[in-house]
């Protein structure tokens, strides 16, 4: 990323250099948005619904997706199920290990803030916000394969209007 | 020549270009650079396209065969989605983990990307369409194509992780346990032709379909059945997927690359499995020649024909088989493919001295 | 080449590994390709259900009891809602009877149809894992004909069933049931007789029974072993005893037996599911029962045969409408215990296909 | 063979250490003491005519004044089914294993004690599995148990 990062700042220098990073912008988005690579991370039941919408009915390849099984490769961790207590730090450097502009989805009521084990549970974590950034949340328990394909376009677009701007601080 | 003038009629259009590029009063060493590297790179462009073009088919093609679509929203039935994956894996941030082996780590991929085009050197896409007609040809081939298994042992090494190292580690086993029926199923053509060269072995092949090596019965088939199961484990693919066994080593090789290095061993994947599919038409199925004797389309036509056809096949062995396990897939190799390929060198040395071949 | 100093290394097939069916993790003692010791660590998935349930009324409980195993929801519904009637001492309708046995052997029929791509697709063969889910979608759109989830049902109840079956649910589960028994061919075509296949998984994983029985495995792995014991027929419960089916046994308990017998067993599933569809009587689907009934004193393990092996539940209550203490019971929980004494001394591959064949899922054992 | 053959052939075998409670419901559910816990396994193990070498479960149950341990057994020869428990009283809440008879209790005993804190004696593994590593706040399946961010349903 290191080269992309630097340009808008000598763009701007040129005259007419605004048109520059506003379309190489958007040929970055959309390249990013129309190739998610999603890590295979399933920890409870939403994952057999991932697995379904992978599968070939409501298949995930239509959008581009395929899934990785290193974080190494993935831009979406797709956290698909509970996270316990045991589990959260593992979730945190499993997010570490991903190369840089990634992305969270939190599918299933669990990852948003313990589902149906909010009460009387001591060892789940009421939600995943506080471990990792989570960009789209997705509802349902565990949601119907559409809603996750639904999420995943609403990732798409806010990928899309994302600015190189927004690079440089991070 | 063939009969209907079309790209097969390079040959007038390079010797304009020499002669233009005579005059300029360059002295002859620097010429010939000149000339070689115009012409690599145009080698380049071609195979980075098809290269693009193959990971885009394989996505459809597994689609389809497992009853889903494939990429099908990234334009008409998903056609750059390929190009949205390179300029994403060009934005991707590059992991370097401390504890890699700097040079090695490094240079095992910019190997694997090298390596994988400069094997497309000596082979004719078509009629004059080579870049360098080597007289060594199939020889420096297999030398080149057996630097990828270097480059997966490196890269298996350098990233300093335990599955990485097993996948480096049973690359190495696979190269060196399928190089041996390879070279020997090849052997066998380079018998009846006589020479290295690969257009002296297309030429063999020029006449009618009942001329190309895979029928010439009893030998041929045999030499092309085992070079393609050699060649399916030389381009690493199911079953001979082992170093990058999804299921077994998280990613194999590739565990700790992202980004472009992990773009260059994808390209390089397929590219492989273009090399090994043009070898195999080169030698089996009568490079650029057309069944009939003066075939109707021009001849790189026919070539990337044949070729795509082989690819194929190579695919559909991905989507169908399971995976072999370390031990049974040499053990497959060295207690069958060898003496197979032997025995078969054996026959045709014996058809070749009796001379009942045509 | 006694010489060498050669020592043996740590793997981790840690939480996060494409053929550790969610969060199990295995401390692997390697040296070089082959599994010296293995060491299950587990804990990743505890949600605890248990406790969760000892704060719930019993028709409160069986949504948690979904989430106790989610691949075959409607046996846990079953295994719990037959705890509280038999505590409670509740008699079902018979019409109710029947639906319960349709929805589990459908459920036992989807469940090993995950199996067989799971395991599929851990051994290399990526496609038959798209064909099996997809007969596991027909079977997910007969479920939510009925009530209205594709995973966790939340379906059979205590005193019956939640909702009557819509008119065209019959038709439609006889068409699928048929289209189920036609794709088997093409299933058995793609694998049984694949000589890669028969490679991978043929006397890999020997399971000995006395071993088995030893460590309470249970279901088709049992069954797979030669041991000739099924809780449907051993410990009849609900109205098995009325059709006619085998137990299936298979006599060399590897990998391959296991990947057999679970193909013989959505065989037999398919015919009492006929029978079941054929007897399909008339008449009201839940007994009078209030929500929050308090059943008396009393404790109760019941057992329910799934795909998995022996599903349990013990409740015991003490006369209110919360039960004092639910115990679950899975059948992977002891799998897994046993796994570390026969997946050993083999190669990283085959762990992966013993581990598969086993057919391990987490909420089981971690609940 | 039916429940009431079970029945004669344990009061035969085991008469006085086996009281029948009547709590069990389709099962037979009898009462044994702490101390010959591990002779009456044994037999109900190795006698033929019982031959219960299934091990299904077993656990414990905190009933607020005093714990419960819960074994569930089967025969695979006779395919019949029991249930037996312990009491045992609030403070010294210890118990033998029974790993040596059946092997499969190991992880069962494991859990009971890490969940409820009853003590195993000389279980070979008696380690944390289920809770977090770095798990401190006591015994979480106990009915009097609390923490911090422990919250309860409210009552409808």
């Amino acid at each position: 990323m290191g080269i992309i990062k630097k340009l808008p700042v000598y763009a701007e220098k040129v005259p007419g250099g605004g048109i520059v990073t506003t379309s190489l912008e958007m040929v970055l988005n959309q390249a990013r948005a129309r190739s998610l690579w999603y890590l295979l991370f399933g920890t409870a039941c939403c994952a057999i619904e991932l697995m379904c919408t992978g599968a070939s009915r409501y298949d995930f390849d239509r959008l581009g997706m395929i899934f990785r099984a290193t974080p190494r490769q993935s831009d979406v961790i797709l956290t698909a199920g509970t996270i316990t207590t045991k589990m959260a730090p593992r979730l945190r450097r499993l997010y570490d290990q991903m190369s840089e502009p990634r992305y969270v989805i939190a599918m299933g009521g669990c990852t948003i803030n313990g589902g149906p084990f909010y009460y009387d549970s001591y060892s789940v974590e009421k939600g995943i916000d506080h471990i990792i950034p989570v960009d789209i949340h997705i509802p349902g328990c565990p949601p119907r394969p559409e809603s996750l394909l639904e999420g995943c376009l609403h990732l798409q677009e806010k990928i899309k209007k994302e600015k190189l701007s927004d690079w440089q601080e991070k | 020549m063939n009969g209907i003038i079309a790209f097969g009629e390079l040959h007038g259009v390079f010797a304009w270009l020499y002669d233009l590029l005579a005059s300029t009063g360059l002295s002859q060493p620097w010429l010939d650079v000149v000339r070689y590297t115009v012409l690599g790179a145009m080698m380049f462009v071609v195979l980075a396209l098809i290269a693009l073009f193959l990971v885009w088919w394989e996505r459809k093609i597994a689609g389809h065969i497992q009853q889903r679509f494939g990429p099908m929203r990234n334009g008409w039935h998903g056609w750059y989605q390929t190009i949205a994956d390179a300029v994403k894996l060009l934005q991707k941030e590059d992991i370097l983990v401390d504890a890699r082996d700097k040079m090695v780590f490094f240079w095992a991929p910019v190997l694997c990307f090298v390596v994988a085009f400069l094997a497309y050197i000596a082979i004719p896409f078509g009629e004059g369409l080579i870049v360098a007609d080597l007289n060594i040809g199939i020889l420096y081939i297999i030398a080149i194509t057996t630097f990828t298994s270097i480059s997966l042992l490196m890269a298996g090494w350098g990233s300093n992780n335990k599955y990485a190292l097993l996948g480096g580690m049973r690359s190495a086993a696979q190269a060196v346990s399928y190089e041996v029926p390879l070279v020997a199923s090849i052997l066998v053509i380079i018998l009846f032709v006589g020479s290295l060269s690969m257009v002296d072995i297309v030429n063999a092949q020029s006449g009618f379909m009942y001329n190309w090596f895979i029928f010439r019965v009893p030998f041929g088939p045999i030499a092309f059945v085992t070079y393609i199961i050699a060649a399916t484990a030389e381009a690493n693919r199911t079953p001979f997927d082992i170093p990058e066994a999804e299921q077994e080593l998280v990613a194999g090789y590739n565990v700790e690359y992202s980004g472009m290095k992990f773009a260059m061993f994808f390209l390089a994947e397929f590219v492989n499995g273009f090399t090994v599919s043009a070898i195999a038409v080169t030698l089996f199925l009568g490079g650029w020649h057309g069944p009939l004797d003066g075939s109707f389309l021009p001849s790189w036509v026919w070539f990337f024909l044949k070729t795509f056809a082989v690819v194929f096949l190579l695919m559909m062995f991905r989507w169908t088989y399971p995976r072999l396990r370390v031990d049974q897939l040499m053990e497959f190799a060295w207690k069958f493919l060898v003496p197979v390929t032997f025995a078969n060198l054996i026959l045709g040395a014996i058809i070749k001295y009796a001379g009942w071949y045509w | 080449m006694g010489g060498l100093k050669t020592e043996e290394f740590i793997v981790n097939m840690g939480p996060q590994h494409p053929s550790t069916h969610g969060v199990c993790r295995l401390m692997l003692t390697m040296d070089g390709e082959i599994v010296k010791k293995i060491e299950p660590v587990i804990g990743y998935l505890h949600r605890a259900l248990e406790k969760i349930c000892e704060n719930r009324t019993y028709a409160q409980c069986i949504p948690i009891s979904d989430r106790f195993e989610y691949v075959t929801a409607m046996s846990c519904n079953q295994v719990f809602s037959m705890a509280a009637e038999r505590l409670a001492g509740i008699e079902i309708p018979e019409r109710a009877e029947y639906i319960r046995v349709i929805m589990l052997e459908l459920n036992r029929i989807a469940s090993h149809l995950i199996f067989y791509g799971v395991t599929a697709m851990d051994i290399g063969a990526l496609t038959p894992f798209l064909y099996g889910l997809r007969e596991r979608e027909a079977i997910i759109d007969l479920f939510e004909m009925t009530c209205g989830q594709r995973l966790t049902y939340n379906y059979i109840r205590p005193g019956g069933v939640s909702k009557d079956l819509p008119k065209e649910f019959v038709p439609q589960c006889r068409s699928t049931i048929a289209m189920i028994k036609e794709k088997l061919n093409d299933y058995e075509g793609l694998l049984n007789e694949n000589p890669i296949w028969l490679a991978r998984t043929k006397g890999v994983g020997y399971l000995d029974p006395k071993l088995a029985i030893a460590y309470g495995v249970s279901g088709p792995v049992l069954r797979a072993s030669g041991v000739d014991y099924d809780i449907r027929r051993d410990d009849p419960y609900s109205i098995y005893d009325r059709f006619d089916w085998k137990v299936c046994t298979r006599p060399n308990g590897d990998t391959y037996d296991r990947y057999l017998i679970r193909l013989d067993e959505i065989k037999q599933s398919i015919k009492i599911i006929e029978q079941a569809l054929d007897g399909l009587p008339e008449g009201n689907i839940k007994a009078k029962v209030s929500p929050n009934f308090k059943p008396p004193a009393g404790e109760n393990y019941a057992r329910v045969e799934n795909s998995r092996g022996e599903l349990g539940t013990y409740m015991q209550s003490t006369g209110e409408k919360k039960p004092l203490r639910v115990k679950m019971r899975g059948g992977s929980f002891c799998q897994l215990q046993a796994l570390p004494h026969f997946g050993t001394e083999c190669f990283i591959a085959d762990l992966v296909a013993i581990f598969a064949s086993l057919d391990i899922i987490l909420p089981e054992v971690d609940r | 063979m039916t429940k009431e053959q079970l029945q004669t052939a344990i009061t035969e075998k085991l008469g006085d250490k086996m009281t029948l409670l009547d709590t069990g419901r389709h099962d037979l559910m009898y009462e044994v003491k702490r101390e010959n816990l591990l002779e009456v396994c044994k037999t109900l193990k190795d006698d033929e005519s019982l031959a219960f070498d299934y091990y299904l479960n077993s656990h414990g149950v905190d009933t607020k004044e005093k714990f419960e341990v819960v074994y569930n057994l089967a025969s695979i020869i006779h395919k019949t089914r029991i249930d037996f428990k312990v009491i045992l009283p609030y403070d010294s809440a210890e118990i033998e294993s029974v790993q040596t008879i059946w092997p499969g209790a190991n992880w069962f005993e494991r859990e009971m004690w890490e969940l409820y804190g009853i003590n195993v004696l000389n279980h070979d593994n008696l380690t944390r599995f289920l809770l977090a590593d770095d798990w401190d706040k006591g015994f979480p399946m106990r009915k009097d148990w609390d923490a911090p961010g422990f919250i309860r349903m409210p009552e409808l």
